[in-house]
């Protein structure tokens, strides 16, 4: 069979969001930002909220992520995002506020930011990229680095006892009274980023029920970073990170 | 401005004006001499009444990261601090004159450098004049010496923000933080709709419409060219601000063989020294600007041929006589005089120190 | 009896060779072009063995860049005779 | 009219809560006013004082040098600012816990026992309001019903059911009130 008797509207089954614009992505090829961008676009497409949602991106490897999905968005200092979001969401509570961050902004400049936003509750979904690593400054320790794992700041590896251990910052959420939703996901193959997709909608649905905040993290592979291609910083992902951050609800009232 | 005459603290009237003017929100943490402001709106607790929202934030940082993401969305928003809180809030600030978005910062000062004080001081006038956060941008800056004019220049600050796309800051102290003076507050004003939001403010993050693309809010732009006219085009914006809005006040400086330069708090200190040597017989007159940024220097160059001496008179080292020795350009003397640390001087040191002058 | 028959168009100058999609594929049909390379020098993927697409479009959801765009239809039996 | 006066004490002595009110009455006497307090961190106990300025004219600087009236409620008080009277200016004291007395002869020096007795009527809430009654006696710069306007105006609604009770103190205070030297 050709190609002219296969394809067609009727049998479409895949196709690039149509939240997401031409704009050709920074990302490294393989990055997981790219997967994550097409979910969160396609599920406010499907949920038919394009015109009431504001996206609030990070500094990070994220901080172009207005360029390329078609919604209104703020581009925050780096790990304010949260205070950003609790703001635009105070003073516009009909509206589908979301944030996107990485674990330096998210678990690290932020760190204040991210725990009093969740612990007040404030009606915003966290979409929370954990790579383990500072991508876009080269490679550096990041806060949820894994133990002795080489960084070009701990060229040795993460010594646990110098420089912490990797920082389990929605565990910690998902104690807070105003967090509704703490998830752990993954989108290195097929079925976790049909999962992912589903509690991203989740959490944006919570939003928009003044449920209180909602985080979802997804532990992801940075192959430049690390110093791997994609598929082996996929495998790597699945094979280490996953024991130190396992997927699966912490939280899901 | 309504009938009704109240007394109360320059804090108090900012938080009054700040709800009657319609804001939409104000995001502060404490510290003092300026916590009366988040208090005040507290108690008045105006989202019960015009739909304004009032946040106690975590932090300096979170409070003007949420004032960048309301000013963002066109919304009138403000917040408030002293000195050290201030320090904290320029790289915020910086975002915000960069991103271009209206809002108002009110500093009422305390002495530094450090922990410093919590005693009025005029120490931050650099800082907000100057720069303070990074990058080329300008504050306009009021600075208001009454509690009249606490109230007055909230609306001042706010219309001047949106009319320019630019953070507007009220620059004061403790003292006029502090005092309680008779205050006519502004009538209510309704807060804007979305709608007239939307039309007011068409680069608003309100979320987008068919009719339009996405709005987005960045500051970065890694192409040096293009960042280049982003400057420019924010230098030709800053410039407009000078030729049109500067404000000062002149007090019997049209006789006057000195004259002394002083704002908020030491112009009112100042205004007694004028009685005291006018009771002497000495012809001494104040200029008060009333716009740090953009600053008086015209007026200041015009008196610069017609007075034999200047004298600033600042609760600092010696900082805004900066500007006033650039406004005179060499033609006369210009001397300081200031106290330091939280100490304010009297009228009766003021005058000394211009007797010192002459 | 029917079978399913899928098929994987490639945005080939918006592909940037990463392979994952090439390793989502339970069928095996899609390869990195060995030799050619696109306009930003990436070895953008194709589909190898195109008789075998089930349409899963796994390689789809996997895809950074969105590069790829997937079809699947069920086709009898009959029609194969 | 221009009277320059500061009120200084304990804290917890109501000297905030005076001056407030003394600004108050003169804004319903007609009067500007203007009232800055001597602040620090929140603490209990300690000094207060503020400075009050009542005149018919727009005032200048909140902030002066020397008082036309000192209101002194305590030692420390005392000491820093008896010499910050104007000569043929006005001291009033509350000797309760003073041992070195004023010693200027170039001043009115008046002495109020409130302390003393806010004890005997068992009420030391209206200690403030009896040396505001010893002041106004002696200094009658705004008539009774507007210092009750005055008061009315700054209490809280909540405690308005106290207005007769201060209004006694004042009157009290009139009472207490006698001239030193």
């Amino acid at each position: 069979m050709d190609k002219n008797e296969l394809t067609g509207a009727e049998t479409l089954v895949y196709a690039k969001p149509r939240l997401v614009n031409d704009t050709e992505m920074h990302y490294c090829p393989g990055c997981s930002h790219g997967v994550v961008h097409h979910l969160v676009a396609e599920v406010i497409d499907e949920l038919g909220w394009a015109e009431k949602t504001i996206g609030v991106s990070p500094v990070g490897c994220a901080v172009f992520a207005h360029k390329y999905v078609d919604i209104d968005w703020q581009q925050a200092a780096h790990g304010r995002a949260p205070a950003v979001a609790t703001a635009i969401k105070r003073l516009n509570p009909d509206k589908m506020v979301f944030t996107y961050q990485g674990d330096g902004d998210l678990a690290a400049i932020g760190t204040a930011e991210t725990i009093h936003a969740a612990n007040r509750g404030e009606n915003i979904a966290i979409i929370f990229i954990n790579n383990a690593i500072y991508g876009m400054t080269g490679g550096q320790m990041a806060p949820t680095t894994l133990n002795q794992m080489v960084t070009t700041t701990c060229p040795e590896g993460r010594d646990p006892r110098i420089m912490g251990n990797p920082l389990k910052i929605v565990d910690m959420l998902a104690l807070l009274d105003g967090v509704c939703l703490a998830t752990r996901q993954s989108v290195h193959t097929a079925a976790a980023v049909k999962k992912t997709k589903r509690m991203i909608k989740l959490a944006f649905e919570n939003a928009m029920a003044n449920k209180g905040t909602s985080i979802v993290e997804v532990v992801s592979s940075c192959n430049a970073g690390w110093r791997m291609n994609p598929v082996d910083a996929n495998n790597w992902m699945a094979e280490n990170m996953l024991s130190v951050f396992p997927v699966g609800d912490l939280k899901n009232l | 401005m309504s009938e009704e005459i109240s007394l109360m603290k320059g804090n108090e009237a900012i938080a009054h004006a700040a709800v009657r003017y319609g804001a939409d929100g104000y995001f502060g943490y404490p510290i003092t001499p300026q916590s009366e402001i988040i208090e005040t709106l507290m108690e008045l607790a105006p989202w019960k009444t015009t739909g304004m929202i009032v946040m106690q934030a975590e932090s300096e940082l979170a409070a003007i990261n949420m004032v960048y993401g309301g000013a963002g969305c066109g919304k009138a928003v403000m917040t408030s601090s002293s000195s050290t809180g201030m320090s904290l809030k320029m790289e915020g600030i910086s975002y915000i004159a960069a991103g271009e978005l209206p809002c108002l910062l009110v500093n009422v000062m305390r002495g530094g450098p450090g922990l410093g004080t919590i005693q009025p001081s005029q120490s931050d006038y650099f800082q907000t004049v100057k720069g303070g956060g990074h990058g080329d941008y300008r504050l306009i800056t009021l600075a208001p010496y009454s509690v009249q004019e606490m109230a007055d220049f909230v609306a001042l600050g706010f219309d001047l923000a949106f009319k320019y796309r630019t953070p507007s800051m009220i620059l004061t102290d403790g003292v006029i933080g502090q005092m309680m003076e008779k205050v006519r507050l502004p009538e209510f004003k309704r807060r804007r709709s979305e709608e007239e939001i939307r039309k007011q403010c068409p680069w608003a993050t309100l979320g987008r419409t068919p009719d339009r693309a996405p709005n987005f809010l960045t500051t970065l732009e890694m192409d040096s060219s293009l960042m280049e006219q982003r400057n420019i085009h924010l230098q030709a914006k800053y410039k407009e601000i000078q030729q049109n809005e500067v404000r000062y006040q002149e007090v019997l400086c049209d006789d006057a063989d000195y004259l002394l330069v002083a704002f908020g708090s030491a112009a009112r200190i100042c205004l007694k020294t004028v009685d005291l040597a006018r009771a002497e017989g000495l012809k001494v007159g104040l200029l008060r600007p009333i716009t740090l940024w953009p600053f008086p220097s015209e007026i200041l160059e015009k008196y610069a041929s017609k007075v034999k001496g200047m004298l600033t008179v600042e609760l600092n080292a010696g900082q805004m006589v900066e500007d006033v020795r650039l406004a005179v350009n060499g033609k006369m003397p210009v001397e300081h005089y200031g106290r330091l640390g939280g100490i304010v001087p009297t009228p009766d040191h003021v005058l000394e120190a211009l007797k010192k002058l002459i | 009896m029917a079978k399913v028959k899928g098929y994987v168009e490639v945005n080939t100058q918006r592909c940037k060779g990463c392979n994952l999609c090439v390793v989502s594929c339970p069928a095996d049909v899609l390869e990195l072009q060995p030799r050619e390379v696109n306009d930003k020098g990436y070895h953008y993927v194709y589909m190898k063995n195109p008789d075998d697409c089930i349409g899963c479009a796994n390689c789809g959801y996997v895809c950074p860049d969105a590069v790829l765009t997937v079809y699947r239809k069920k086709i009898e039996e009959k029609e194969k005779v | 009219m221009l009277q320059e006066i500061v009120i200084s004490g304990f804290g917890g002595q109501g000297v905030l809560s005076m001056g407030k009110i003394l600004a108050y009455s003169g804004i319903m006497e007609g009067k500007e006013v203007s009232w800055f307090p001597a602040y620090g961190p929140e603490q209990r106990g300690g000094t207060a004082n503020v400075t009050v300025i009542l005149s018919d004219k727009p005032i200048s600087s909140p902030i002066v040098d020397l008082y036309d009236i000192v209101i002194v409620l305590n030692q420390p008080s005392l000491d820093k600012f008896e010499s910050k009277v104007k000569p043929g200016g006005t001291l009033i004291y509350d000797d309760y816990g003073i041992r070195r007395k004023p010693a200027r002869k170039d001043i009115h020096v008046f002495k109020i026992e409130a302390m003393d007795e806010s004890m005997k009527m068992n009420n030391t809430k209206v200690f403030n309001m009896l040396v505001l009654g010893g002041l106004l006696k002696i200094l009658p710069m705004i008539k009774l019903e507007n210092v009750m306007k005055g008061l009315k105006k700054s209490l809280p609604k909540r405690h308005r059911k106290l207005l007769s009770m201060n209004e006694e103190a004042i009157v009290h205070g009139m009472e207490i009130i006698s001239r030193e030297g």
